[in-house]
């Protein structure tokens, strides 16, 4: 056991940490310190620049722009992104379909797509959820449907995250509705400006537009688009899940976030311990989960995740959550201001409190439910 | 010792939620309302003034009906029932009571009796966004500088009731006209309407006698605008919670209803368990207004207020996270139960507020005596 | 709606109130106060104060010493009895087995047993759970075979609380074994002199001994002593359950430990502000809690109980283990000196925290668990 | 940056869990012997001695091993494991630790030896119930006056180390023989010993150089302590959770087993959760023992203590919860790792102590950085 970093590791730190503060715009940095929302052109930007010094999906195989790195360096290169305010990269890309098509694709779909993918020239969307298939995956209904070599698609998807600007679409589809529920389905990719293809936006509680549904009318997908095996599906989206949760603790987003919020709120929290308190629970609990991560991105060098990972997605959403919530608390009734504009009286910290403590309710039910990660605790850690 | 309503009560309480009821069952109403300026259903107002709502706090000499505050507190259930976005709270127990309470005769006439036939709307402007608006006396005429924000649906307010510190020390109110101040309008997260309020050198007419301090009136009317928001917020938990067993009876994953989860039925019962303490405490607050004990309604108002801040945001996040995505979209109703319960909280200090005031009175007492 | 007590109410709080402190030995209610543990005859001799006066059973029919208060009535007394640190009227006797013997019984069984109940000359124990029929109650296996015009019992029970005390136990046993598990149950009354009974107490983790495992060998009893019909045994055991959960939120008593703690706490919490707003928490959902007792009472008045009644056991327990715990933490290391005699330089409230923080572990197990509870209230309450 | 245990480590770890796992494999066995004085194995403290763990934290000249935190912390959730009550936090990390950091050659030979060899114990008496224990200077000769309590298995220590205030102020560090003091035993809720030590103009030896101010040497020790308590906790988290799970899987209720119950097995991943944020902490704090910072050890010893006690407290609670009626009982182990977790969460200070000394800092920092 030993709690410094070695000196190569300290070094790569240091390199991220300049590369992170010295290459990306500042302006957008800023505005990811400041909780501003982000334009496409923001994360395009910034995805660019990463991918330009190869820094954008160091965990792809090598050969498709991957560097080889241990979990540990992969750990200090999120978190210096995160502490320097960089976006980072498009998780449908880089976490999401990059990985998929790196481990599942033929070459000629790796050839194809991979370069793109991890310099954004396509952004992609996730089509897995439909109205009546959420935690329940496996009953997803939109179907594909052989005619030549083609397929015809034909169903809806919903909660489609920033399917707005979205280019491509991979999706799981019914290829096989004769077959039990996980076995006939299969992955497809789907380019958006297809015939066919309508995305809807839906508007959140926050007022704000990320999610999207998507509705699918006859539209032809040549079939060279099939990643993997026909009805090889649900394998491939148990992949990609595993390595969305993995990724998908923002810790040091929360902790960067709770320090401006001191800063933001230091008036108020001089002479009111109960809030202090709450700051210092809040900044040992991340404390609890950083080193939580880090235990695990240090223990998880042979590639199977380490059993506590299912840790980081449950307390990590938690703690964004109660970070959150606290920030409205701190600002007070200034925190009702949240449509006005800057000529506000109030702060812009505290107008935009609540509609990000409202958009963060999300936090614990996206990309796996906290039901869904206690179930796998229990079942798969506990063998309850 | 008496839990129940009477006959006229329950009888008001149907009327109510019939009307807001009706007005607001399709959800699409309500954001088709929020979404242009007033922010509400003007028609809907008018009805309410018609059936003699607008004016329940208020004397009859004043054009009011003279209700108690149970009266005041089954209507605030009942908007917060469907998570109406309609003023009630602003402009009648906050700005209609602060008039009611200190204003003259004649000011009172002109305020109240609009008010209560849904003609004009008075608005608080209380919150400082910084430094304390002032008052300033040039003989018998006065003038505010500063700023007011959030001035709560201030943007469509017949007249501003602005509290400001007085020359001589002191906290008064005066009636402003909108035109004479500038006033920036937007919408709050929860479709309602507030804004900024800017004086400067603003003509002003004092609330009541010229001069003299109201900070007691205007923390009995804060106090009471507390208990009444927390009648508001016990609405809309109620809805919550109904709308997520509904939703656990009625939808379906992995081929079952949700209700055979039982960590959900579960956390519906906490749910549950937070709504009836929630209920009790609203009731006994209200009935404390109804003593017209100033001290004893301070006491209450903070009890309430930290009771309701924890139980809304505990019924809030739980309705939101036990229906999953559904809840995070606008189309769905629970959103709007859950941004209304977050604006009724942070209005008048939230639970961390009261709790640091409780904090510091416990020694003022052995055992919190509920019936004295 | 109205806050204030009827006159006629606030005279009857008065009576009450004056009667406890007047009539109940004041070193009996300073122990429990203090929080010291009772002996036997405190409380019996408690209990007998309260049956000369008839107030030992007034919720009972009127005919066998009951006094026909409204519910209101009723909270008032147990509020005021607690206030003063009267022990309430043994639970056995008073609140379970009484109001069975004076439904179900027969003419002979009221008479021969209700006064010696009500006057606590006979100590009951309740006879229910069993090693594997805790939660599950009705897989008990304890057996009554008929034998001429005796009952041989046979089988053990356990969490027999206070059972080293008692002199009678109230038993659920097997009288069917061919029916379906709730069918074929029986109430018997057993007298525990009787040859075959044998009590074994089982120490806590607090190091108190107040449950005891029950043995029946061969046990003979008499015919008479079955209550009710044969098999009829579940209906008796759903009334007494259900009368036992009204009951059993001592809201009262648990403000009244708060508030001493407040005063022997005094030095620690004057300059703490987080201990503060933990007492001032606390105090206000005791408040909550006791507005919703009140509430259900006022409500109860055509004797069906308030749905909310699930709610004072649930939450009940909860702020009696909540102020035991903040008792420990106030205590601070003089919380360890638990064996410790009065010779000790550690205040005795101190010394006391522990063991009953650990004991009142028990308040969200014993009278039906908290999960017992929130079944009821999803289930019969919600619908779910 | 390395949260894995070497060979030699993994050797230790598993030798120490066979040894004290043997020992109280049977729950019986630890009822009968904390039933007796010394409230403890002496035959398994025999056994430590001969393992080396005694003398594990000591310099090799001093008759110790000279292990680093890391082996210490091993010992001790090992013995937390089994919810061992012998005293080796209190007399070889705490009392040990003190003589070792401030004893004179001759001191460390007297104490530390022995101790190391399981020929004596020091108890550390530093918990005062009133008023301070004050050091007086005659000559070269010192007496001590005052009550020390609870002082930890002060009953059969064969020297006590004493806390006083100095005459010159500051606070000093003295070696007294326990027949020289009053000493009242008596058992601890969780099995253990502890007493009240009574000087009144009592001889005692200054540990050290005479006069001078050891205060950050024992405040050092302390945090120590505090490091090692979570290490202890950290071993009784983790049976009690492995308790729950296996109870849940085995015992059926209504016809299956307990584990059938969502709601019970999604709290038991709740105290998962709890217990591996606590194991990354305990790691953490014991890694920053290492790097000899006293200041950065006294900011983890306070972050530690507050996760320790909230996941201990999450952890116990509810490992009776989900047991039921079974884990009231002094019969079954649950009851007994939840006494202790609850003196290790008091001994030095609680989660409520921590957070306060926490919430006193948050603006001397940004971000907490646990790499530095």
């Amino acid at each position: 056991m030993r709690l410094e970093l070695s000196e190569d590791d300290q070094a790569f730190r240091e390199e991220m940490r300049t590369f992170f503060t010295s290459e990306v715009p500042e302006e957008i940095r800023q505005r990811v310190i400041e909780g501003e929302e982000l334009s496409k052109d923001d994360i395009v930007t910034a995805m660019r620049v990463l991918n330009d010094a190869d820094l954008a999906v160091p965990h792809w195989p090598e050969e498709w722009g991957g560097r080889g790195w241990s979990e540990l360096r992969r750990h200090i290169w999120y978190d210096e992104m995160q502490r320097a305010g960089v976006p980072p990269p498009l998780a449908f890309n880089a976490s999401m379909i990059g990985p998929v098509i790196a481990h599942f694709g033929n070459q000629e779909q790796k050839e194809r797509f991979l370069p793109p993918t991890a310099s954004a020239e396509i952004w992609w969307a996730q089509g897995f959820s439909e109205p009546d298939a959420g935690s329940d995956l496996a009953s997803l209904r939109t179907t594909a449907v052989r005619d030549g070599d083609d397929w015809v698609v034909n169903g809806q998807k919903t909660w489609t995250t920033l399917g707005q600007h979205a280019d491509w679409i991979f999706t799981l589809v019914r290829t096989d509705p004769e077959a039990k529920k996980q076995r006939g389905i299969s992955m497809l990719l789907i380019d958006m400006s297809l015939p066919g293809v309508e995305v809807r936006p839906i508007e959140l509680i926050d007022g704000g537009f990320e999610v999207n549904e998507v509705w699918f009318s006859d539209v032809r997908v040549p079939g060279d688009l099939l990643v993997g095996e026909e009805n090889q599906g649900w394998t491939m989206a148990k992949f990609l899940l595993g390595n969305e949760r993995v990724g998908v603790a923002p810790v040091t987003a929360t902790k960067r976030a709770l320090a401006r919020l001191k800063e933001l709120a230091a008036d108020t929290l001089a002479d009111d311990p109960l809030s202090r308190s709450r700051v210092a629970e809040l900044e040992n609990e991340l404390l609890a989960l950083e080193l939580t991560a880090l235990r695990v991105a240090a223990h998880s060098a042979d590639g199977e995740p380490h059993p506590a990972s299912s840790v980081l997605k449950l307390k990590g959403s938690e703690l964004q959550q109660a970070v959150s919530e606290l920030a409205v608390d701190l600002a007070g009734s200034g925190s009702l201001a949240s449509g006005a504009g800057d000529d506000s009286g109030v702060p812009a910290w505290q107008r935009r409190t609540t509609p990000r403590y409202l958009n963060y309710r999300k936090a614990s039910i996206y990309g796996g439910s906290n039901e869904i990660q206690r179930q796998i605790v229990a079942s798969r850690i506990l063998g309850l | 010792m008496d839990f129940s309503y009477d006959d006229e009560q329950v009888a008001l309480r149907d009327a109510v939620r019939g009307l807001v009821g009706k007005t607001y069952a399709d959800h699409d109403h309500r954001r088709s309302v929020t979404a242009e300026d007033p922010g509400h259903d003007e028609q809907l107002w008018a009805r309410m003034a018609e059936m003699g709502l607008l004016g329940l706090p208020f004397a009859e000499a004043d054009g009011g009906v003279g209700a108690g505050p149970v009266e005041i507190g089954i209507v605030c259930q009942e908007l917060g029932r469907v998570a109406a976005p309609e003023p009630y709270l602003a402009a009648v127990v906050l700005a209609g009571g602060l008039v009611a309470a200190c204003g003259t005769d004649q000011q009172r006439a002109d305020v109240i009796g609009p008010l209560a036939e849904g003609e004009g709307r008075p608005a608080l402007a209380h919150d400082e966004p910084a430094s304390p608006v002032t008052a300033s006396q040039d003989g018998d005429a006065w003038t505010l500088s500063g700023t007011k924000e959030p001035v709560l649906h201030g943007g469509s307010a017949s007249v501003l009731v602005v509290t400001a510190a007085l020359p001589e020390g002191g906290t008064g109110a005066f009636l402003v006209d909108p035109a004479d101040a500038t006033v920036t309008a937007y919408p709050v997260y929860d479709g309602s309407r507030a804004a900024r309020v800017d004086l400067d050198a603003t003509p002003a007419t004092p609330l009541g006698e010229a001069g003299r301090d109201l900070s007691s009136s205007i923390a009995t009317v804060l106090d009471l605008g507390r208990v009444m928001a927390a009648n508001q917020a016990l609405g809309a938990m109620r809805t919550a919670l109904s709308a997520t067993t509904d939703y656990l009876k009625s939808r379906k994953q992995f081929g079952v209803t949700l209700n055979t989860f039982q960590d959900l039925t579960f956390r519906a019962a906490d749910m549950y368990v937070s709504l009836e303490l929630t209920q009790s405490m609203v009731d006994w607050a209200t009935m404390v207004v109804a003593t017209g004990d100033a001290e004893a309604l301070a006491d209450a108002a903070t009890r309430v207020g930290l009771q309701a801040s924890r139980g809304g945001r505990h019924v809030g996040q739980e309705a939101i996270q036990l229906h999953g995505g559904i809840a995070m979209t606008a189309e769905y109703s629970v959103g709007s139960l859950v941004a209304q319960l977050t604006l009724l909280d942070h209005l008048l200090g939230d639970g961390g507020v009261h709790l640091r005031r409780l904090a510091d009175r416990i020694d003022d007492h052995g055992l919190v005596e509920p019936l004295g």
